[in-house]
């Protein structure tokens, strides 16, 4: 046994350390359409002093270190590019305190979306979190590592607007806490001491995220989603704008899709609210449809299509069934609301070009300050053609986002390329400074946002 | 002629342990037969161990042959059965080791002799012989007799004759024997030993030794847990080698090493003689074994018949507790 | 190598390793696979054996004995098939089993199953001890031997050999017999019944097996069957009808229940006790019966029942199923699924964990002991506890 | 490459409990039989000879008719053809089964023959050897690696105290095969089935010019007896939680720790 795979299995024990050809397999391929890299270690360690342990040691060796929760990111950010440790921090998955007074809970990075709402429904039902919708193993940290949005994106923003406090484990090996945590015990605020944010957005390139404390937001006894729709998409911005406006809603979305057949070119706008009582669902309801969406409806521009109550966390993983293929990727960009007709139609194209029924969605992010538009692309794995169509097709929507003013949200390389090169000199000189400032040895997931 | 002749091995300037243990077997029986003792040793330079022999031995034939490597079974062959067909001695007694295997059944063939070989016990009364073979993986003793013959051939067990000391001044001949044949056909390349990974399992004072009760590779670490509270390290049986679980440096038995530690641990392991010749000189061998039946116990001082993977970790744990 | 001949080649790359298949169906921990909870590496989650196996099968990786290893390592409790999202989760299970017979068609599987099946194929039990050893823990119950009654009363591999699960065996015994119900067991003469050898993978030494059992029921005049254990249920109840051999098999709890209530079966005393129960998956994910062993318990007075936080359908396998109760693939770590079933059932508080299954009592057994817990927390099959109430233990 | 694999069966000397009345023999009503363990490994070297140089494989065996569930299980394991000689040697001395295999084999075309080191019932370790000596071939006993190359085959024998020797032999060649040599593979039911179609042909002695009374034993058994009980261990009895306490203090006090 190689001396780097000895003292790795000294640090987290034999069994959770394995340089075989199968765990190695695993670890080269995220869920999309990345080419595979492999790493020489598959580590999954426990404490946040058995990854510092790791990282010294990379540091010491040279060698990359690629962090990674669900590693779904679907844009190939957990693919050890250069090779190096994958680091599986799935096993850190302990939910350290849930504060109900000030509404906020201190998890481990591992802790997974599912796990954390299943334990917020069962021991504080008056508290829920920006949930994102992504397949329920997806982790905390890495949801929030990638400014990830979630069902609270429109009251509340991005989930990493939604930190109270950060335990980071630096590249070269220290614990650095933010937040008020570093100062006291509590973890209920990031601000105000002097901001040092400089581990958001980063693809785990300048450091690896150990603990999040996350804010908490009420969660309303009733709580359900009620389904619009319009034909031209033109007015899915102003009907946004208007919804915002009420300031009653959660999460709106507006979406379309080919499959099924009867929905395509529609345009699906789903608004989730909540309430105590049946009378303030009412009046939210009233609000919402009768004041705010009832002229659409009279002028038979839109259609009301029911309110469903309870919140079915959507099942996003059946995409990847839909062309029987086992596989879908998406190119997800911040976008300003207004461009959500422009995005729609040029992504049609895209779509039909490239022989894939189209999957475009828009979630509404602030008062419409701004919406997270994604164009999605299922392919087939056992066909190498589908894949390389779905990747030219996301290749075509990082250009389009970007074009037409946009920005890119947790690109894969193709889109980090694009994003650096419209990206003002100054700011990228910043960014070198500070990776190497972090990453003296620049060990921390090679590859990405790499200034040349 | 009424005589024993007994056939010694020697290897990288040695004798082999065997053939002092045989030899002493075959003074025993020669003397209560009133009948003479030959020994026969073949090699490029055997006179060093003419002399040894002879402190048995009433007469050594030490033959000289130039051929590479001393225990080539095909030349071996060839002179003992020219020397035996024309001495004719009762009993013709070889070590059944890895050099007796090679040689003593083609012996046999060549001579139309029987043979009985891996004997542990041999006897003579008046010119009958009647030897004792352990069967069934050490279930079962059987006795043999032979039909009526010139000559019998016996291998016996490694470890099972005790060789006494004896300062005999017996005569020596030298016999030269030039190979008309030539040995093209199999040629010696020389002697490997086995890579010694980091472990010398023979220095260790405690060794907790596995056998193929472990089942799989993964339950190695049982052991080394154990291992690591005693202070020793782990060592094997040969099935564990043979399954690739642990390196051949840590067997310990007859193909691998010889231990004499403090204290020998055994689980799991059946106890095939190949194995308990190994372990025998150890100061304590304590087993645990779920089969009562199980061979080794009969070497042990302390037994445990149980389930190894119920035992050991509260072993473990147990010994951690006490060492405080 | 030879994808083309994969029974499910054409679905396997519809595995998006999505990762659900690890959680339990209420979602609160990701060690509801038992292999991923043992070892949290992908590779040991079923999405990570399905991409694995795609991956061997054309030739992406070689076969080696960890490869081996990560298969055998499913205990085929069918908690993925509960927890996938996609249409073909009915198959999983089946998909890697599939996979184990391409391993056993090239000789290529671990040694420990190797053992495990010609033990078997020689003995007819995977311990590999002699046949006509196989009545002995009858002992002197005086269970009679079954020359056409109305029941004959299977015990299996575990109950017939196991020290611990003899026990529970003749405990079974003993009830049916103060029940006055007519039944028969086949002691030496019974053997393997083939379920585990199914999920190994050698389908023809399964079928083998099947067929001659079914030979010999039929030959007996079998037509009820009541097993001890679930694995000996699920095959004689689900696989044994494809070889013609349809009888009317019941799990003993099933019975049980049947005795408690046509008032067969009465309780001469009560148990104050906080009691658990552990769903075996071969009872419930394969066969939904969850109900059954639930209203025995509850039909005892005295008995507070406390369901574990996972039960049911998402209930955390013991880790015995697919063999493992031999090969302990999943043994040697406090996160052996055993021992985290051990500390669950100990968080509810109650002091008897009840099972229904010899493996699982032979599995959990063996975790109290490991996790310290012997004092404070009893492993007890529900015929024990039946037993204890009737005044038989 | 053409090879012959010469297999034996035997009782699972696990199971062996007692003698029987005549003393002759041991218990055999409960005893299940297998494929001697070192002839498993010398069949697995010929299949992985066959699989890297091609060629054809014989197993043969001398045995009764029970005795062909072993040899189905060769052919299932890349045998090409199987020979039976129909008689019962069990009881009969190496010397005599050698005679049969040599005459067997000596009509037979080969370049390797492969025996197993020893049988687990009686380990005599002599047949394999006896047959070379007849058929006048070269031998190595114990090998533990084999690489054929050019007509000539590299051996690797096993001696004692971890020591290995090894030797460059000519063929047709005739070696005895040490366990450890490989890793014998599973083989499935399924796989004995679908060899049902190969060749297993059965001969008699005089089939092959012999007859039983040219084969009477020289060695000749007198009787079977238990073995003297050895050393008595003191056994530690209880639960695995009382044995484990007990052992640990009888080492603490006799110094181990």
């Amino acid at each position: 046994m190689d001396n780097v795979k000895k003292a790795l299995a000294e640090i987290v024990g034999e069994d959770h350390v394995s340089a075989e050809p199968e765990e190695l397999y695993i670890y080269s391929y995220d869920l999309g359409t990345t080419e595979p890299h492999r790493p020489d270690y598959a580590v999954a360690p426990r404490t946040t002093e058995e990854v510092q342990g790791i990282v010294k040691l990379a540091n010491k060796e040279k060698i990359p270190v690629v962090p990674l929760g669900g590693g779904l990111s679907l844009a190939g950010l957990a693919v050890p590019l250069r090779g190096g440790i994958a680091l599986d921090l799935k096993r850190m998955d302990t939910i350290i305190e849930v504060n109900e007074k000030a509404r906020y809970a201190l998890v481990e990075c591992g802790v997974s979306q599912a796990q954390m709402c299943s334990y917020l429904e069962r021991y504080h039902p008056t508290l829920t979190h920006s949930e994102p919708g992504a397949p329920g193993p997806a982790t905390i940290g890495g949801n929030v590592a990638i400014h990830g949005q979630g069902d609270l994106a429109q009251p509340y923003g991005f989930s990493s607007d939604m930190i109270n406090g950060l335990e980071i484990v630096l590249p070269t090996g220290e614990v650095c806490r933010f937040g008020s945590c570093s100062i006291s015990a509590g973890w209920f605020t990031l601000h105000p001491l002097p901001d040092l944010g400089l581990f958001l957005g980063w693809s785990g390139t300048t450091g690896i995220i150990t603990k999040v404390s996350l804010r908490l937001f009420p969660c309303k006894r009733i709580r359900g989603t009620g389904q619009f729709v319009v034909e031209d998409e033109e007015l899915v911005p102003e009907v946004m704008h208007k919804l915002t406006h009420t300031q009653m809603a959660e999460d709106i979305i507006a979406y379309s899709q080919a499959i099924p057949p009867f929905t395509s070119g529609l345009h699906h706008i789903t608004i989730n609210i909540g309430g105590d009582s049946e009378e303030e669902l009412e009046f939210k309801q009233k609000l919402l449809w009768d004041d705010t969406l009832g002229e659409y409806i009279r002028r038979g521009d839109g259609g009301f299509l029911g309110f469903r109550r309870g919140l079915d966390r959507p099942v996003v993983a059946k995409t990847s069934d839909w062309r029987k293929g086992g596989g879908f990727e998406y190119v997800g960009a911040i976008m300003p609301v207004d461009t959500y007709p422009e995005c729609y139609r040029r992504g049609r194209e895209i779509s039909e070009r490239h022989d894939i029924p189209y999957t475009v969605l828009g979630r509404c992010i602030g008062m419409s300050h701004a919406m997270m538009f994604s164009w999605t692309y299922a392919f087939n794995r056992a066909d190498p053609e589908s894949i390389r169509q779905a990747r030219e097709a996301l290749h075509e929507s990082d250009d389009l986002a970007l074009e037409l003013g946009g920005t890119l949200w947790k690109p894969g390389l193709y889109g980090q390329k694009l994003v650096m090169e419209r990206m003002d000199s100054n700011t990228l000189e910043l960014m070198k400074k500070v990776k190497q400032l972090l990453d003296p040895n620049g060990i921390m997931n090679p590859g990405n946002w790499e200034v040349a | 002629m009424a005589e024993i002749l007994v056939v010694a091995e020697h290897r990288q300037q040695k004798l082999a342990d065997v053939s002092l243990q045989i030899l002493s077997k075959g003074r025993q029986l020669a003397d209560k037969a009133g009948i003479e003792l030959i020994a026969v040793v073949i090699g490029a330079d055997v006179s060093g161990y003419a002399e040894e022999l002879a402190r048995w031995a009433d007469k050594v034939l030490a033959v000289k042959i130039d051929t590479p490597g001393e225990s080539l079974a095909e030349p071996c062959q060839k002179i003992l059965s020219s020397i035996i067909k024309d001495r004719k001695p009762k009993l013709v007694l070889i070590g059944h080791s890895s050099f007796g295997m090679d040689l003593a059944p083609s012996l046999a063939v060549e001579l139309d002799a029987p043979l009985a070989t891996d004997c542990i016990d041999i006897s003579m009364q008046n010119d009958s012989i009647v030897v004792t073979r352990s069967i069934y993986n050490g279930k079962v003793n059987a006795v043999y007799s032979f039909v009526p013959c010139e000559i019998v051939i016996v291998t016996g067990r490694i470890g099972e004759f005790a060789s006494e000391e004896s300062d005999r001044k017996g005569e020596i001949e030298k016999i030269d024997f030039r190979l008309e044949e030539d040995l093209g056909y199999k040629v010696f390349e020389g002697y490997i030993e086995q890579e010694v990974g980091g472990v010398d399992i023979t220095q260790a004072d405690v060794l907790v030794s596995v056998g193929r009760g472990l089942k799989d590779k993964e339950n190695i670490e049982m052991a080394e847990e154990l291992a690591r509270a005693l202070g020793g390290i782990v060592a094997c049986s040969r099935p564990v080698v043979d399954s690739g679980w642990l390196p051949a440096e840590h067997q310990v038995g007859l193909s691998g090493k010889t231990v004499k530690p403090k204290l020998y641990l055994a689980l799991g392991i059946s106890g095939a003689f190949q194995h308990t010749v190994g372990l025998k000189g150890s100061e304590m061998i304590v087993v645990i074994n779920k089969d009562a039946r199980a061979p080794i116990f009969s070497v042990a001082d302390y037994g445990i018949v149980d389930d190894i993977f119920k035992v050991v970790p509260a072993l473990t744990q147990k010994i951690i507790e006490l060492k405080g | 190598m030879a994808l083309a001949e994969y029974k499910y080649k054409d679905i396997l790359h519809r595995c998006f390793r999505c990762g659900y298949c690890k959680f339990p169906t209420n979602w609160i921990d990701v060690n509801n696979c038992p292999a991923y909870a043992r070892f949290r590496m992908e590779s040991y989650s079923c999405g990570g054996r399905l991409w694995l196996t795609r991956a061997w099968l054309n030739g992406e990786i070689d076969w080696t004995d960890h490869l081996a290893q990560i298969m055998y390592s499913c205990t085929a409790c069918k908690n993925c098939e509960e927890k996938c999202p996609l249409r073909f989760n009915v198959d999983i299970v089946d998909m890697i089993r599939a996979t184990k017979s391409e391993m056993v068609e090239r000789g290529l599987i671990p040694s420990v199953v190797k053992e495990f099946l010609e033990n078997i194929q020689r003995q007819g039990n995977p311990y590999g001890k002699a046949r006509a050893k196989r009545g002995e823990w009858i002992g002197g119950t005086g269970i009679p031997q079954y020359e056409g009654q109305e029941f004959l009363y299977y015990v299996g591999c575990v109950g017939s050999y196991d020290t611990r699960a003899q026990e529970t065996a003749r405990t079974l015994g003993k009830v049916l017999i103060k029940a006055g119900l007519p039944f028969g067991v086949l002691g030496s003469e019974e053997n393997c019944d083939g379920n585990e050898v199914n999920t190994l993978g050698e389908e023809t030494l399964f079928e083998m097996l099947a067929e001659e059992n079914i030979q010999k029921f039929r030959d007996l005049g079998v037509t009820k069957i009541v097993t001890l254990s679930p694995h000996s249920y699920n095959t004689m109840k689900n696989d044994y009808p494809r070889f013609d051999g349809s009888f009317e098999v019941r799990h003993y709890t099933q019975l049980l229940r049947d005795l408690i209530t046509q008032g067969k079966l009465n309780f001469s005393g009560g148990l104050n006790a906080r009691v658990t129960y552990h769903d075996p998956c071969f009872l419930g994910r394969w066969n939904g019966e969850y109900d059954t062993p639930r209203q025995i318990l509850n039909s005892i007075p005295g008995i507070e029942l406390i369901e574990m936080e996972k039960n049911k359908t998402g209930a955390l396998c013991c880790g015995g199923g697919g063999g493992n109760f031999y090969t302990d693939f999943l043994a040697g770590s406090e996160s052996s699924p055993a021992r985290i079933r051990a500390r669950e059932a100990y968080a509810t508080g109650a002091s008897i964990l009840a099972v229904a299954c010899p493996n699982c009592m032979t599995m959990l057994e063996d975790a109290v002991k490991a996790e310290g817990l012997e004092g404070e927390l009893a492993v007890k099959d529900i015929s024990e506890i039946v037993a204890e109430v009737c005044g038989l233990a | 490459m053409d090879i012959v694999v010469c297999i034996k069966r035997i009782p699972d000397t696990a199971d062996v409990v007692g003698i029987d009345a005549s003393k002759k023999d041991i218990e055999k009503d409960s005893l299940a039989f297998k494929i001697n363990d070192w002839d498993d490994y010398a069949l697995e070297a010929a299949v992985q000879l066959k699989e890297k140089q091609g060629g054809s494989i014989t197993a043969v065996t001398v045995g009764p008719k029970e005795w062909d569930d072993i040899l189905r299980r060769a052919l299932a394991m890349g045998a090409d053809k199987a020979i039976r000689v129909d008689q019962d040697m069990v009881t009969a001395d190496c010397y005599a089964v050698a005679k049969v295999l040599d005459a067997l084999i000596r009509d037979l075309s080969y370049n390797l023959v492969l025996f197993g080191a020893q049988s687990e019932d009686f380990g005599c370790s002599q047949l394999g050897v006896m047959v070379a000596e007849m058929l006048g071939i070269p031998h190595a006993a114990l090998a533990v690696s084999l690489q054929v190359a050019d007509g000539r085959i590299h051996v690797s024998r096993e001696l004692e105290a971890g020591m290995l020797e090894s030797y460059t032999i000519e063929l047709p060649a005739l070696l005895t095969i040490q366990t450890g040599i490989n890793r014998p593979r599973y083989i499935s039911l399924g796989g004995i089935k679908r060899a049902m179609s190969k060749e297993l042909q059965v001969m008699s002695l005089s089939d092959l010019g012999l007859s039983l009374d040219t084969l009477a034993p020289m060695v000749r058994l007198e009787k079977l007896e238990l073995p003297p009980r050895g050393k008595e261990a003191e056994l530690i009895s209880g639960s695995p939680e009382e044995t484990a306490d007990q052992l640990a203090r009888i080492l603490q006090n006799s110094g181990i720790f």
